[in-house]
């Protein structure tokens, strides 16, 4: 039993390990795939057994005692991210060419279950670590900049986590988060920790997650990062790996809650952190949302869009109700399975067409069914249409905020869910619809494993849409209290019902008729993919709006004065003063001339001179 | 003030001008001499701590007791540490010797080929 | 004060301000006659300190066999100090 | 055998290097098969030492002359020195290696004799439990070292040398000053003694004295803003001799301050003297890295990056507490090795390609794979990746420093290794997926060298377990001062 | 105006630190009795070391580890020196002879020096003196002869040859010691044979302290000498 963990972690890394030194084809793939399918096994073989008691692994490392637990609640984001795993291991055969990205992408799914099951800071921080390293590895293959931009983000979010378990550390004596939540409930009444240092750590940890999960402002490396990878890793990436930093969050509540709250008690009857979480997500949600709009790129549409669908995760923590925790928890796992499809649909796309702009696709729904048609169910979870897994969980997480009397919030989810519509449409209609590029013509369908993995993720969605309830169920489970009421197909909250069965009838008998009336009585007529629309302005050459080519400007220039503070560009500005000053520094302190020198020496026994005299 | 023996005095004198010449002057050898010169204060200073008012030297032949000689560590200490000098000395002025054939200079402020 | 201790301050006193000529003398052969005169008063001080070995070693060593290092040294290079003009970015000339 | 025998670590490379001219008469061409056997003998004798000390769990006294301590000059081989002496033998053993295929320069014989005293210097300066007999140490080191970095007779050989020489000197001297006042003030020059009299000293003096001789220390440690002739050293100086600096000519002059400021303890301004140091400590971190930053030499730009892991040994053994003092051992063990392999691996390279510029590491993964790839596992390790050794070091590093009350001060040195993470990442990306060229052969030795430490690396950094353990031992053994005083047989003189 | 700034900024510095220092030695009284190891020393030279010179027998029997660390610094020096100098043909470029004085002067000396050099490390024991500046005074010989004649070459590769052997006989004594008292460095001649126990103060008496200032000498002779022939001699152009 034991050493079923320890296999759950470190299978993948070892199969991506012996996958990049036998680097032969076929061979690769093979253990690759074996090393990605069994965190899924064994996951599924325990299920019974984190319902009711943990199963533990501790390993003591340089001094360290790693503790590595399966519960209730790691186990829902270790099956998450199993899922994910495999269907990107079946992406990957078709689109990956080298042991170097299996290598990589093993470690990080190594790295990303390490990170859900750990129960102390320093194994969390080690498979943190080796988490990001994995997928900085897999963009810097690509992209220098991009790839530079996101890890410094990310050890930036690293080593402020650093100092915050060194200052628990030095406070609690303790690594494990079982101590230090005992240890920080303690602190309630000892008062060790004030009230700069509880805000302090807020601060370290809130970035440090952040970070991962792509919060506003530090998710300019989202969209750099998620477009450069492999697009088969990018469903892990995006998927998965994201949700490392929402996992981190709900470990803040965990261990930090409490003393949050009694340090900084609450505003307007809401617990004051939390606040500050859920408004970091609306915002994120937000800005994502338009930014998504305004791309003309497929990987950055999506790599925004996956931005602002974590967002959603951090709001509904940051409603700090259990609703809210329920409807973050389902978002996981719908986020995970709608995203993850998306990239891999994404990676069939431009692996058949090797095009990854708007204006050079159309018409691909005739070429690849098949992937179109699991494109457009991953379009109708994202934008929220029941009978779908991304409807139910957005459901709860607006109930939440409802019932948690957060109405901006709440709009913030509206206005998101509406600017997701606009952007899967112009992905459904631009890509799949209208009149093809006569040099995509020879476009065929995607291949076999990358079919199988998409037909994994699609499967979820639509089981979980239509039977809600098997999730909300698990979470009721896992929490240990009934949360989400209902049944299979229905879910009952304080304010609300929703009948997902019968809304799949409705909405399967709605198509039947619209499908007869289409058939027999609907008079349709051609558009063509040319034609474009000015939105009042005058025609002319370079101001040509089609579906496929700035369809959104007219928003960008209505945005225009927002979008011209960019926090992109803010941190390459503050990247390049801080390499202006490195130069600086470098040539005016080692300047080459040894009298220079002797003189620091010289003042250096000065300072200890005066500091010895006063 | 402090009071302090004039041997003291001489010797942190001879410490300061020499490091005055390692700060001031831009010729190496006038750099090296403050380095030797500095060497030397550092050297009267070990043998000034261990010298005891009204005794002889160490060497313990003709009546001189063991309670009438000062103290033998500095002194040997300072024999290791002169010979010590006059070899970072030698060391130092062939290296200025390659210095000059290589920069045609021995001002420190032209010899700046690595910086930054 | 007995005249023991008075040639202790001129022996001092001539240390000092043969380092200080030492030092500040542009010929350098003449600095390196300086600094082993400045050696040559140490080791005088040496033997009234009732150091006979370090005074013997700082005359062999210190004085004789430095200072002859010394002269060979500037004679493979050159032998006076140049006085340079003074240019701009003094900060970077400390 | 007798414990005594462990003079032969002091001995044996001594009498090598005298007896280089005798071999040099006889036949040239012998110089360097002699080295590498010396080096050889001398990890024998050291991996002896070693067991002897961890097997006995005591520490070898060696005294010279037969006289006990305060009389005699005793070497003191406790945990920390046996293993940092087999560190050095077992890298020197490497570098006569390398130096055969990366020295070319004449007169090799010296260089051999100047070769084997670095090591016995270094190799002194850790074992000795003399105040004096450390700077006497200290002088071989830094002798050799101004002779060594001067070695290639390039005007930047020279100018490197020159500025390492005039900040050495001047350091050195302000070291005797230091001995010479707590020589005043105690009478005895014994370590463990002056760790027994301290308290007792008059507190300017205590004080005075203990900050000029961490001063004269801190030169050859390259704390800032000492370090100044660092860079220069390390980029002039050849190859193997820039190895041999950085693993552990460095750690050298660390654990000679760190001992000496244990053992200085019972002065009343010691805290004093531990913040400042800790300030220094992280502005080292600091300013080398940045300088670091924009290096177009590769060498360089690692050298800095060693002074700035140097900074953080510094710092963690500045922080007065048992965990600061093993991360800091842990972190020089550590260090040693990745250095080592880095700078073999950047040496290589020059010598292959000619020069060892930015340009010169484009499309390496292709002309030289294995030499890419142990510099791409030394790099990621400096980084502080997980499952390489620095991780372990750098998290106790950290760990202890806010324990200690030093939070601002981990705080800057994260914000640093940010930093490093880019310049090291960016050489990577370089290294891989930049330019392309012909496939160069690689001699097989050195790529077994070069894998021999990433496989050290990779050990660790999977399994830190042993390693903590000696680590922790030898951090005791500098920490654990009233143990240091009673494992020295002092006699009762005065006192 | 920079110059001066910078000296007047030197200066202002200098007397802080000097003060400091200056201010810490007055807590180490000149001229008072502050021995502690010393006086043990002087307590028991004779019987221990049968040294009637303290300094000697500190410096080459009771710190003995320090003069071999001595002995190598000056080793590393010649050598260093050797090898920075080091050209693939090297001769002397002195134009001019020595005047008559000198060159006769140093025609009868030069054996006398070498004999005086060799009394005083010989004696190193009993008198001041000792293996340095007996080495020293040698190698000032050698110095007296290159400025005397032009053609004048010191053997270097005998010399070379001779210093190693000389070093390593330093090594061996002492690691005869480690054989026969189980110590390195340790005075076997005195302690374990215990010859000239009745000569203190004669010559034949002081264990190996004069085997080793004689080592000490011819070691510290040669490598001067050693020192003086590199920096002489330049580098022929063909």
């Amino acid at each position: 039993m034991i050493n079923d963990l320890m296999i759950l972690i470190f299978a993948p890394l070892v199969a991506g390990i012996l996958a990049w030194a036998f680097d032969v084809r076929g061979i690769r793939e093979a253990i690759g795939f074996i090393g990605a399918a069994i965190p899924v096994v064994i996951l599924a073989k325990t299920y019974q057994t984190v319902l009711s008691n943990s199963i533990n692994y501790t390993i003591t490392v340089g001094g360290f005692k790693l503790i590595f637990q399966l519960t209730a609640l790691n186990w829902y984001f270790a099956a998450v991210a199993a899922i994910v795993g495999i269907a990107m291991a079946l992406g990957m055969i078709s689109t990956s060419r080298s042991g170097y990205e299996w290598l990589f992408a093993l470690m990080s799914y190594t790295g990303v279950l390490g990170v859900f099951l750990s129960q102390d800071f320093i194994g969390f921080f080690l498979l943190w670590e080796l988490m990001t390293f994995a997928s900085f590895m897999m963009v810097l293959r690509n992209n220098r900049h991009e790839s530079l931009k996101y890890f410094v983000l990310s050890v930036i979010g690293a080593y402020a986590m650093m100092l915050g378990i060194a200052i628990l550390y030095a406070k609690t004596g303790a690594l494990d988060f079982a101590t230090i939540r005992q240890a920080l409930y303690m602190d309630l009444s000892i008062g060790a920790i004030s009230k700069g240092e509880s805000a302090l750590l807020f601060v370290l940890f809130l970035t440090a997650f952040g970070v991962k999960a792509g919060a506003f402002p530090l998710h300019v490396w989202a969209p750099g990062a998620y477009s450069e990878a492999n697009q088969s890793y990018t469903s892990f990436f995006s998927g998965a790996l994201s949700k490392a930093g929402v996992y981190g969050i709900l470990l803040l509540y965990i261990l930090m809650g409490a003393k949050l709250y009694a340090e900084f008690g609450t505003f307007h009857g809401h617990l004051t952190f939390a606040y500050v979480i859920a408004w970091i997500g609306a915002i994120t949600v937000v800005v994502a949302s338009f930014l998504a709009v305004l791309q003309e790129d497929i990987r950055k549409l999506f790599a925004y869009s996956s931005v602002g669908q974590v967002g959603y995760i951090l709001l509904a923590f940051g409603v700090g109700t259990s609703l809210g925790f329920a409807g973050g928890l389902f978002h996981v796992l719908s986020h995970a399975v709608f995203k993850g499809l998306f990239w891999l649909v994404t990676a069939a796309i431009i692996l058949q067409t090797g095009k990854t702009k708007f204006k050079d696709m159309g018409g691909l729904a005739e070429k690849m069914p098949f992937t179109f048609a699991m494109g457009l169910i991953a379009v109708l979870s994202l934008s929220g249409i029941p009978p779908m897994a991304g409807f139910a969980s957005k459901w709860l997480i607006y109930e939440a905020a409802i019932q948690a009397h957060m109405p901006l919030v709440a709009g913030a989810i509206f206005l998101g869910s509406g600017l997701a519509f606009a952007y899967v449409v112009r992905f459904l209609y631009a890509v799949w619809f209208g009149q093809r590029p006569s040099d995509l013509d020879n476009v065929k369908e995607a291949p076999l494993p990358l079919l199988i993995g998409m037909a994994i993720l699609a499967i979820p969605n639509i089981l979980f849409g239509v039977a809600p309830g098997l999730v909300t169920e698990y979470i009721n489970k896992a929490f240990g209290s009934e949360i989400v009421g209902g049944d299979y197909f229905k879910l009952v909250t304080p304010t609300g019902t929703y009948n997902a069965l019968l809304v799949t009838i409705v909405l399967v008998l709605g198509l039947a008729i619209a499908g007869l009336v289409f058939l027999y009585g609907a008079t349709t007529r051609k558009i063509p993919v040319t034609n474009t629309y000015q939105s009042g302005n005058p025609v002319i050459e370079d101001y040509n709006l089609s579906i496929r080519r700035n369809f959104y400007k007219p928003l960008a220039e209505a945005l225009d004065f927002w979008l011209k503070y960019s926090w992109d560009r803010f941190y390459e500005r503050i990247a390049g003063i801080a390499e202006d000053f490195a130069d600086t520094l470098r040539q005016s302190f080692y300047n080459g001339n040894v009298q220079s020198y002797s003189w620091y020496l010289a003042i250096v026994l000065l300072i200890l001179a005066l500091w010895g005299v006063l | 003030m402090i009071h302090i023996s004039v041997y003291y005095f001489g010797a942190i004198s001879l410490i300061l001008i020499g490091l005055y010449a390692v700060l001031v002057k831009k010729n190496l050898l006038k750099m090296l001499i403050g380095l030797s010169i500095m060497e030397t204060g550092v050297n009267l200073l070990l043998i000034s701590v261990g010298y005891i008012s009204g005794r002889s030297a160490p060497i313990l032949s003709e009546g001189v007791g063991p309670n009438q000689a000062v103290d033998p560590i500095p002194q040997a200490l300072v024999l290791t540490a002169i010979v010590i000098g006059v070899a970072t000395t030698a060391m130092a002025l062939s290296v200025a010797i390659i210095l000059y054939e290589k920069y045609g200079t021995l001002n420190v402020e032209e010899i700046r080929r690595l910086r930054g | 004060m007995n005249c023991i201790s008075c040639i202790e301050y001129i022996i001092v006193a001539i240390m000092i301000i043969s380092a200080i000529l030492a030092v500040e003398w542009k010929d350098l052969l003449a600095a390196a006659v300086g600094m082993a005169a400045v050696s040559l008063f140490a080791s005088i001080l040496f033997f009234m300190l009732q150091a006979p070995d370090v005074a013997m070693t700082e005359a062999a060593i210190g004085a004789a066999l430095s200072g002859a290092v010394f002269i060979f040294a500037i004679k493979r290079t050159r032998r006076f100090e140049t006085e340079e003009e003074e240019k701009p970015g003094w900060w970077m000339r400390w | 055998m007798n414990g005594q025998y462990a003079a032969l670590i002091i001995a044996l490379p001594l009498v090598s290097a005298f007896f280089v001219p005798v071999i040099k008469a006889i036949s040239k061409k012998a110089v360097m098969p002699f080295l590498l056997l010396v080096t050889l003998a001398q990890v024998g004798i050291a991996g002896w030492v070693f067991n002897e000390v961890y097997t006995s769990d005591k520490p070898i006294i060696v005294m010279a002359g037969g006289w006990r301590p305060p009389v005699g000059i005793n070497l003191y081989i406790g945990h920390f020195a046996a293993l940092f002496v087999l560190i050095i033998a077992v890298i020197s053993f490497f570098m006569a290696y390398f130096s055969i295929k990366a020295v070319k320069v004449e007169p090799l014989d010296k260089y051999a004799m100047l070769f084997l005293l670095l090591m016995l210097g270094a190799t002194g300066m850790i074992a000795t439990g003399d105040i004096f007999n450390l700077f006497v140490f200290m002088e071989i080191t830094a002798i050799t070292a101004y002779a060594l970095t001067a070695y290639n007779k390039t005007g930047e050989a020279a100018e490197a040398s020159m500025k390492y020489m005039i900040l050495g000197g001047i350091g050195s001297s302000f070291f005797l000053i230091g001995i010479a006042l707590i020589y005043g003030a105690t009478g005895t020059l014994n370590m463990a003694q002056i760790a027994q009299l301290a308290g007792n000293i008059n507190p300017t003096v205590a004080q005075v004295g203990l900050a000029l001789l961490i001063f004269g220390l801190a030169v050859e440690a390259e704390l800032f803003p000492l370090n100044a002739w660092a860079p220069d050293a390390y980029q002039a100086a050849p190859h193997p001799i820039t190895v041999m600096f950085s693993a552990f000519v460095v750690k050298a002059g660390l654990y000679a301050a760190a001992r000496l400021l244990y053992l200085m303890q019972a002065v009343s301004t010691w805290h004093s003297v531990l913040r400042l140091l800790v300030i220094m400590a992280v502005l080292t971190v600091v300013v080398a890295e940045f300088s670091a930053l924009r290096q177009r030499d590769v060498k360089r730009m690692i050298a800095y990056s060693s002074i700035s892991q140097v900074g953080m040994i510094a710092f963690a053994l500045a922080l007065g507490s048992q965990a600061g003092v093993d991360a800091g051992v842990f972190h020089m063990v550590n260090h040693a090795i990745v250095k080592a392999l880095l700078f073999l691996g950047v040496g290589y390279v020059g010598i292959k390609l000619g020069g060892t510029t930015l340009e010169d590491f484009e499309g390496l993964g292709r002309r030289m794979p294995l030499t890419a790839f142990a510099i791409t596992v030394g790099s990621l390790s400096a980084v502080g990746i997980p499952l390489f050794n620095i991780f372990w070091s750098k998290v106790r590093i950290m760990l202890a420093g806010v324990s200690a009350g030093y939070t601002w001060g981990v705080a800057l040195i994260l914000g640093a290794s940010v930093v490093e993470a880019v310049y090291y990442l960016r050489l990577i990306h370089r290294i891989w997926f930049a330019g392309g060229g012909e496939r160069l052969s690689e001699s097989f030795a050195l790529g077994a060298i070069m894998l021999f430490l990433v496989a050290l690396i990779l050990v660790i950094g999977f399994y830190p377990n042993y390693a903590w353990s000696l680590a922790q031992k030898a951090g005791a053994d500098i920490f654990d001062v009233t143990r240091y005083v009673s494992n020295v047989p002092l006699m009762g003189v005065g006192a | 105006m920079v110059s001066v700034l910078k000296r007047s900024l030197a200066i202002i510095t200098l007397l802080i630190i000097g003060y400091w220092i200056a201010q810490a030695f007055a807590g180490v009284p000149f001229g008072q009795d502050k021995m502690l190891v010393g006086q043990y020393y002087l307590n028991n030279v004779k019987a221990q070391t049968g040294a009637v010179n303290a300094v000697t027998a500190v410096v080459v029997n009771y710190r003995g580890f320090d003069t071999l660390g001595e002995v190598t610094v000056l080793f590393i020096a010649s050598t260093g020196v050797g090898a920075l100098l080091w050209k693939r043909k090297k001769e002397r470029t002195a134009r001019t002879e020595g005047s008559i004085v000198l060159t006769t002067g140093t025609r009868y000396l030069f054996p006398f020096v070498l004999i005086f050099g060799a009394y005083i490390f010989i004696h190193g024991h009993l008198t001041p003196g000792g293996g340095f500046p007996g080495g020293a005074t040698i190698a000032t010989g050698f110095l007296l002869l290159y400025m005397a004649f032009i053609v004048y070459e010191i053997p270097h590769k005998g010399f070379e040859v001779a210093e190693g052997l000389v070093g390593m006989g330093y090594v061996i004594v002492g690691l005869i010691g480690l054989m026969i008292g189980g110590y390195f460095l340790f005075d076997w001649i005195w302690q374990t044979w215990q010859l000239g126990t009745n000569n203190i103060g004669r010559l034949l008496s002081g264990g190996f302290i004069p085997v080793i200032y004689t080592i000490i000498g011819l070691k510290v002779g040669t490598e001067l000498s050693g020192i003086i022939d590199n920096m002489i001699k330049e580098e022929v152009r063909e």
